[in-house]
């Protein structure tokens, strides 16, 4: 069980939080210009990584905001937090 | 006339801790992120917002508890008139902060139940079902948190020593009260 | 050829005080080159493996595995077996596993103890009853045998589970795979390594892979830790690690590899004859030979290859055990672990070609994989030997993604697992 | 006649305090203080179980949570039973009655026991090689093989007691109250952090403080005294909080640890009622200091298991602590100094030692001399090569061991006793440490892993950390502490320590043996009945990983994880594979480091509080009004309301008929409800449901449809336009949560630039619904000053209203195809509402009808329920419903995967009406469609998704998905069941009121 420290509400215990997968996935400004094979990409492929991963996390259980974060996957170890619209951080 | 009908009925005492609801209690869910709304609602209710996160504020008629960047519960100090659920302070905000398009205004006086806890044992039955580190919480007149008690969302506003105010959503609030009921009945 | 397993063999070796049993496997160098090599040492790479050279008679080829064989979800599952899928294309893939399992021990001339002891899933709303109900006529449909039990057949099959209708979520019903089971994990690796190994597959352990080289869009071979390898077709079978291997090709795939957290209890006599899952009250349930209680649920929401998970899904998982069965409240927790399950957004596996020649992908099995083995193994093993899926995984493929045309397994009721 | 060989008396045991207990049906004696072990052994018995695999007598081995031998049950057939219970922890209680387990018909006697001979033929895994043929027959096999598996029984009453969680959040977690706890512990305390001290045992000071010999000082006074002083001062810190009984099970990342506390197992059951049994505690410590200690190793050697034989460490303690002696002729088997310790105890406590066999050659510590000053013989240079007693040992055979220690020289010798301590070595408890993610490092002079990276904030102290002897311990905590909790000085930076341990050791992880290993048995894991031979053959059959020859020989994998003999196996592997032990690496220690109980997990998650119970305003008047539930998400909600011995399909029918016929009226309450407001709010909605909003006028009412971006249908409702920017929105009851967090998604993440709020109004509403011809009637005497007719209060509009000085809103909404209302009230007035409407409607016979009627009377209207009727894969096309998705709209959530070229094609799955052609036939929901039977594989064109008899239209009804079902209609087709073939029409999904006269009636 990870501790999460909400930008906005301070370290939290992660049950109140939920995963809201890999960051920075723009959604398309124009879905009815793209071919199926470029929507699937943004619909369901996904890096995956193994180590440094930007994703999203909200504090559901809190003030209901979104926020990105900064994990190693390998484990589980969060390297930094920022807020929606931030630059994500050089890691 | 229309019956008023709450959900916790009985106040439920135990050695170190007291508990019961404090109705009608006008509840409203204010939203908004322009530095205009927070003036306007400071002016239309001389009430300053509280922008520290997990913070509180009050004024002689009413109380504001941070819930996010941009959202803020504020409530009635003292009971209402049960008969009538037309309240001054919604008009108002509605007028200086809806009309105006500041913001949003939202009335949820039976959205949530307020319970009132009193006794020193507040916050050992809180730890046998919330993660939350109530360690400096506890210390800290007026402190506000959002969190999980027995798998349900609370928000815990502290009033001071020993006695907190306990909002829970009102289909919620009578299986969360039995739940604290037996959990208070071995502390 | 190897001796044959038999009580005979092992009294005869009692008598040499069995110093004389020789390797189930060998412990190869990679050649230079093989004609086809599998990543992954898993159950489902291995039986790639047997399958290609039995069935393809493709001899020269190798199974590379990073750590030890079996030693990633296969030895890490709840073993459970079972065909009672809802769309047809799941059903057929199952099925054709769950056929290959009944013979599966005397094929490999090794125990893997495939237990029919039978599957039951259970509805505890109305929305439970009325996908249980569908999911058993598409299966009665497709020759599966599967009977929808109301609450007292429920009981009577397992008595211990609390039937009463004033628990939180009652029993309404459920259904019931008599050919379903379980089997003995580490023993299905270790039987096809065996067998696969005495057609002259290498299986080369601790060989972790750090490449994949390609010359435009063909496969060349692989750089590994112990050097590079040449060859013209790929098959991976990574399970978790799927997308890492992905990569390295140029590729990425729908996958996301989160936790998933399974757990026994110490081990006594005989209390439950069957395995029993629930999707609302979210648990499953059976007793290995050995006499723990193995218990399993879902996984995290967040991608992770630490293999743990968080202590809310064990509880949760728990939790939902002594719901429904309140005797076990006494029992203890022995163990408990983690893997890493690769999930594809519509609960289904990919069992595919690839944009790029020669290399083929046997991955998403999500928290289900193990079920699969036999038949994934073959069905994979037909794909990169004739470069063209069979009828059974056509559905299967990438491509489905890009069309829509998904496989949707928990839209459908079925726990996926 | 039972002999008492208790000696000495030790403080630790209050011999006022007499406790009667039952052992395998026997009353036997013991004292407050004594575990069941040290009763038992008090009464001269060693055997209590049998081992898992060939059922050999085994006894009491250790004094602690390692014991893989003495296992017994509790209670055996009450509610309180508990199977697998180490004798070594239970302390006794007055009424304890305990059994043996895996034996039968008893402990003496067990038939089993012939596993024991047959074992020649069943070496590690030979059950991968047999039981095979004839293939049918695995399931008989496996009858008998689960039959003699297994150790204890398994309660089958329900639990009677109760469990609880706390969570503790603390700066300093110490796990152990050893000597080096309470030294971190004070140190921490006095410091100023607050600080958690647990253990697992009932004391503190774990070995330490019954170290009585004159040999171990701390400041010129013995060991133990001093420590005592050291406990009575941590107790005064108000900052250290103590906890005794406490096992921590887990350390998981991020400093998360759970620990079981122990509240009530020492007590008689009669003083367990309403107490809480066992707590689990969650603690989040921001340092973790690890005081776990150490487990003493046993000796591998031919027959090594018999009952009688017993750690040396743990005879020693049974003798200081408990006041027993384990036995009058004891011998104790060493390969370092420790096992003197035990010696020099014993002989203080007058308890006869027959000899000591040391492996070592020439050696002469403080602690030898002092023994021999005692006149015990030692033999050094020899090792036991055998044993004899079956049931308890009775004879020793030694040999001398060549100088390089590979086998045995010269002649036997035999040595009888009826005891025999085993001093290994010791084995540093570094579970926790590994658990939480630490890598070890292995120490090659005295062959121990211990910890080298540390993942979080923590740190290992003591004898886990590899300091074994009191002035190691001594001298290198200070300065741990001192750099970990970052402070200048400690109470213990100059003590003068004293003590006589020489740390030379002889380490043989096989000992050799006059036959050849196969014809030997010498135990590994005792309660597996792994041998190294096991591990030797399964080494020979080519695994190599430690994890195979783990599974494959079952070695480690008992109840006691291995505690004991897990270093032996490695050692064995290394040296049959000529690997290096540091390079091989450990078996992976998995939590809990001790069986931790399900209910503690599970806490007070239990019967009424396994779950959330939601409750609408008007809950407590539908049950007065019998009504029965039905569970929807988290909430119950009236599923109908027999009346005067109805079934659920007569209530059913006569609830439709009188919604349709005069009355209906239905608590809605659990609809979610999103209040939207802001300047952007019709662009919001635009972008989040398919159709478009813009135009929607104030005071209209609009019904949506919510896909996924994969295009697939997800929630729907009716929103309403309260003002310009002000909208309320209504969900499905189980969607309202995830709806109002996909929708937070989007305006957050995807959309910051909209100006719009979304706030849940769920609960502060309850919603009454008025349907049927009357419902005017009704609803207008109860809302009296609101103008109801049609021009100004049409359908699909709303009004606010006031009923006495309440406010309300209230829509003029159907989803039963009726003229009918919807009122929207606060919560805490909705019941009297709710009674006021029921009272006016008396006269029109109004109804009150639940969710089972509710269905119905949507289903005859053809309208969907999402989740019922869809499942994932159904588009808003499938659904027959392209009129609800904008063609003009640029772009909403889902538009673009309806263009995919799966989804566009025609003949996807959609939903139709089905008609039976025997009217009364109603269809079974989730039946398949097939068009044609015989056809094998039968093709499933669908399946029915809703299904009713309509009692308005006098006939059996159903919706259904069907492979290009939208042009099919009129069509035949078939349900096969079972045991009949039920022909069925496609049909038009609306079969009722197509014109919706009704609705406007």
């Amino acid at each position: 069980m990870f501790i999460i420290n909400c930008p906005y509400c301070g370290e939290r215990e992660q049950s109140e939080f939920k995963a809201g997968g890999e960051a920075h996935i723009i959604r398309p400004k124009q879905p009815t210009e793209l071919s199926d094979d470029q929507w699937a990409e943004y619909l369901f492929m996904r890096k995956n990584i193994k180590g440094i991963q930007f994703e999203r996390w909200v504090h559901t259980h809190g003030c209901r905001k979104w926020f990105n974060v900064v994990r190693d996957t390998s484990n589980d170890d969060i390297k930094a937090i920022y807020k929606m619209g931030e630059k994500p951080p050089i890691i | 006339m229309l019956n008023y009908t709450n959900v916790i009925t009985e106040e439920k005492s135990f050695s170190g801790l007291q508990m019961k609801e404090i109705r009608p209690v006008m509840k409203l869910i204010i939203r908004g992120k322009k530095r205009e709304f927070l003036s306007a609602v400071g002016k239309s209710l001389n009430l300053l917002l509280p922008n520290e996160a997990n913070t509180s504020s009050r004024s002689e008629n009413l109380t504001a508890i941070w819930l996010s960047p941009d959202e803020w519960m504020i409530y009635s100090n003292v009971t209402i008139d049960s008969k009538n659920n037309d309240y001054e302070t919604e008009n108002l905000l509605n007028k200086s902060i809806s009309k105006k398009n500041l913001g949003a205004v939202t009335d949820v006086t039976d959205q949530f139940v307020m319970i009132n806890m009193k006794g020193d044992k507040i916050f050992d039955l809180f730890e046998t079902g919330s993660p939350f580190n109530f360690n400096d919480f506890r210390n800290k007149k007026g402190s506000v948190t959002q969190t999980i008690l027995a798998k349900i969302d609370v928000i815990i506003h502290n009033q001071n020593q020993n006695e907190v105010n306990l909002f829970v959503r009102r289909s919620f609030s009578q299986h969360l009260f039995s739940w604290m009921n037996d959990s208070a009945s071995r502390l | 050829m190897k001796n044959k397993y038999s009580l005979f063999s092992l009294v005869k070796n009692a008598f040499s005080y069995h110093e004389n049993w020789e390797k189930a496997w060998k412990d190869p160098e990679p050649k230079k080159e093989y004609d086809a090599i599998i990543i992954g040492g898993g159950g489902h790479g291995l039986a790639t493996a047997y399958y290609l050279a039995k069935k393809h008679n493709m001899k020269n080829i190798a199974v590379v595995e990073k750590g030890w064989i079996g030693g990633g979800n296969t030895g890490r599952n709840t073993t459970i077996i079972r065909s009672n899928y809802l769309w047809d294309a799941s059903a057929g893939l199952y099925d054709h596993a769950l056929k290959i399992w009944e013979g599966l021990s005397q094929e490999l001339n090794y125990n893997v103890m495939f237990s029919q002891r039978g599957v039951m899933n259970l509805a505890h709303n109305l929305q439970d009853v009325r996908d249980l109900k569908r999911r058993t006529h598409a299966n009665r449909l497709n020759g599966i045998d599967a009977v929808y039990l109301n609450t007292q057949e429920v009981k009577k099959f397992c008595p211990i589970i609390n039937t009463s209708p004033d628990i939180r979520y009652p029993v309404l019903g459920g259904t019931l795979q008599k050919r379903a089971g379980t089997a003995r994990h580490d023993a299905v690796a270790w039987g096809y390594a065996r067998g696969a190994d005495e057609m002259g597959v290498d299986i080369i352990q601790n060989c972790e892979v750090k490449g994949i080289k390609r010359n435009g869009d063909t496969v060349e071979g692989i750089e590994t830790t112990r050097g590079f390898i040449k060859t013209k077709k790929i098959g991976v079978v990574a399970a978790g690690h799927s997308s890492l291997i992905a990569n390295m090709a140029g590729l990425r795939l729908p996958l996301e590899s989160k936790p998933l957290q399974a757990l026994v209890s110490e081990p006594v006599k005989p209390i439950i004859d069957t395995v029993v899952m629930s999707n609302a009250v979210h648990a499953y349930v059976s007793q290995s030979d050995k006499g723990e209680l193995v218990i399993g649920a879902g996984t995290d929401d967040y991608v992770s290859y630490s293999q743990k998970g968080s202590h809310d899904i064990v509880e949760g998982t728990l939790n939902a055990i002594l719901e429904l069965y309140p005797i076990f409240s006494r029992m203890r927790m022995l163990r408990q672990w983690g893997g890493i399950v690769d999930i594809c957004p519509d609960a289904s596996p990919i069992i595919s070609k690839t944009s790029i020649k020669g290399l083929y992908f046997n991955c998403g099995w999500g928290t289900g994989g193990f079920k699969a083995t036999p038949g994934s193994g073959d069905l994979f093993a037909h794909t990169i030997a004739n470069d063209e899926p069979h009828k059974l995984n056509a559905a299967f493929n990438i491509n489905r993604f890009v069309s829509g045309d998904l496989v949707d397994e928990h839209g459908a009721a079925a726990v996926a697992h | 006649m039972v002999k008492n060989l208790r000696v000495k008396t030790s403080k630790f045991i209050d011999e006022t305090y007499k406790i009667s207990f039952k052992f395998n049906g026997t009353t036997y004696y013991g004292y407050k203080g004594d575990t069941l072990a040290s009763a038992l052994l008090a009464n001269d018995i060693h055997l209590v179980g049998r081992s898992f695999k060939y059922h050999r007598p085994r006894g009491i081995m250790t004094a602690g949570s390692e014991e893989p031998n003495a296992i017994v049950q509790l209670h055996n057939n009450t509610s309180r039973t508990e199977p697998n219970v180490r004798a070594t922890e239970v302390e006794i209680y007055e009424g304890l009655e305990a059994s043996s387990q895996n034996c039968w018909p008893s402990v003496n006697f067990d038939i089993g026991g012939i596993n024991n001979f047959l074992s020649p033929v069943l070496p590690a895994g030979f059950y991968y090689k047999t039981f095979m043929w004839p293939a049918s027959f695995w399931e008989k096999y496996e009858y008998f093989i689960r039959k003699s598996a297994g150790l204890g029984k398994s309660p089958t009453k329900p639990d009677p007691d109760i469990y609880e969680h706390k969570y503790i959040h603390c700066d300093v977690l110490v796990v152990g109250a050893g000597i080096s706890g309470i030294m971190a512990a004070k140190t921490a305390a006095k410091n100023g952090f607050k600080t958690l001290l647990v253990d697992e045992k009932s004391y503190l000071g774990g070995s330490t403080i019954y170290q009585n010999s004159e040999l171990f000082k701390i400041n010129n006074q013995v060991s133990s005294s001093w420590l005592e002083k050291e406990i009575n001062e941590i107790k005064k810190f108000a900052n250290l909080e103590i906890r005794t009984r406490t096992s921590v099970a887990a350390f998981h990342g991020y400093n998360f640890l759970l620990a079981r506390e122990n509240l009530t197992d020492h007590l008689p059951l009669d003083q367990r009622n309403n107490k809480t049994r066992q707590r689990l505690l969650k603690i989040r410590a921001k340092k973790v200091i690890t005081a776990t200690g150490s487990l003493e190793r046993p000796l591998i050697f031919d027959n090594n298991d018999r009952p009688g034989i017993l750690l040396s460490s743990a005879i020693e303690k049974y003798a200081n602590f408990f006041g027993v002696a384990c036995g009058q002729k004891n011998i104790l088997f060493t390969n370092n100094d420790s096992a003197y310790e035990t010696a020099i105890s014993l002989f203080q406590k007058g308890i006869h030692i027959e000899a000591i066999i040391d492996n070592r050659e020439d050696i002469d510590s403080k602690l030898i001399k002092e023994t021999e000053k005692n006149n015990i013989k030692i033999y050094k240079g020899y090792t036991i090569i055998n044993t004899t007693g079956y049931k308890r040992i009775n004879k020793i055979i030694i040999m001398q061991l060549s100088k390089d220690g590979q086998k045995v020289v010269g002649s036997k010798k035999s040595i009888t006793c009826d005891c025999l301590g085993v001093a290994g070595g010791w084995t540093p408890a570094v579970h926790l440490f590994t658990q939480s993610g630490g890598k070890l490092k292995f120490r090659d002079e005295d062959q121990v892993f211990i910890p080298n990276k540390y993942p979080s904030d923590q740190i290992s102290i003591g004898s886990c950390n590899g300091d074994f002897t009191l002035n190691e311990i001594l001298s290198s905590i200070p300065e741990i502490l001192k750099d970990f909790l970052n402070i200048k000085k400690t109470d213990y930076d100059n003590l003068e320590v004293q003590s006589s341990f020489n740390k030379s050791k002889r380490n043989i992880w096989l000992l050799p043996s006059d036959k050849i290993i196969g014809k030997t048995k010498p135990f590994v894991d005792y309660q597996n009945d792994a041998t190294a031979k096991d591990i030797k053959l399964a080494l020979r059959e080519g695994f190599r990983s430690i994890e195979h020859v783990k599974r494959y020989t079952t070695t480690g994998m008992g109840t006691d994880q291995g505690k004991l003999g897990n270093m032996h196996a490695l050692g064995i592997i290394s040296e049959t594979a000529g690997s290096k032990m540091g390079e091989l690496g450990t078996t992976t220690f998995r939590p809990p480091y001790t069986p931790l109980t399900f209910g503690t997990i599970v806490g007070r998650n239990v019967g009424e509080y396994f779950d959330i119970f939601r409750r609408t305003p008007i809950h407590d008047w539908h049950i007065k009004n019998n009504a029965e539930f039905e569970n929807v998400g988290q909430w119950k909600r009236a599923w109908y309301y027999p009346k005067n011995g109805e079934n659920m399909h007569e209530a059913v029918q006569r609830e439709s008929k009188a919604a349709r016929d005069s009355a209906g009226i239905l608590d809605a309450s659990t609809l979610g409800k999103i209040d939207i407001q802001g300047t952007d709010a019709s662009e919001f909605l635009n972008r989040v449901y398919t159709n478009a909003w813009s135009k929607l006028s104030i005071g209209k009412c609009r019904y949506g449809l919510m896909l996924n971006e994969d295009g697939m249908v997800y929630d729907d409702g009716v929103t309403t336009r309260l003002d310009e920017n002000h909208y309320i929105m209504t969900t499905t009851t189980g969607g309202a949560a995830t709806v109002l967090g996909k929708l937070e998604d989007y305006l957050q993440t995807e959309w910051p630039e909209l100006d719009v709020y979304l706030t849940s109004v769920t609960d502060h509403y309850a919603t009454i619904s008025v349907c049927g011809p009357n419902s005017k009637k009704i609803v207008s005497t109860v809302i009296p000053d609101l103008d109801f007719s049609d021009e100004s209060f049409p359908h699909m509009s709303f009004k606010n209203a006031k009923i006495d000085k309440i406010k309300c809103r209230v829509m003029r909404i159907s989803f039963t195809g009726e003229h009918s209302y919807e009122i929207n009230v606060q919560a805490n007035y909705g019941k009297s509402v709710w009674e006021k409407c029921i009272e006016v409607g008396k006269e029109f016979n109004i109804t009150p009808y639940g969710t089972e009627t509710m269905h119905l009377l949507r289903a005859e209207k053809g309208f969907i329920i999402v989740g019922q009727d869809t499942d994932a894969t159904m588009t808003p096309i499938d659904l027959q419903m392209d009129w609800i998705v904008s063609k003009k709209k640029y772009d909403f959530i889902g538009k673009r995967s309806l263009y995919r070229s799966d989804t566009i094609k025609e003949d996807r799955k959609q939903l139709v009406g089905l008609l039976t052609e025997n009217p009364d036939e109603v269809l079974e929901e989730g039946a398949q469609i097939v068009a044609d039977v015989k056809k094998t594989p039968v093709e499933m064109l669908g399946h029915v998704t809703s299904s009713y008899y309509s009692p308005n239209l006098k006939k059996s009804i159903a919706l259904g998905v069907i492979r290009g079902g939208k042009n099919m209609l009129g069509q035949k087709l078939i349900i096969p069941m079972e045991n009949k073939q039920i022909n069925v029409t496609v049909a038009d999904p609306v079969f009722l009121d197509k014109e919706n006269k009704r609705l406007n009636a």
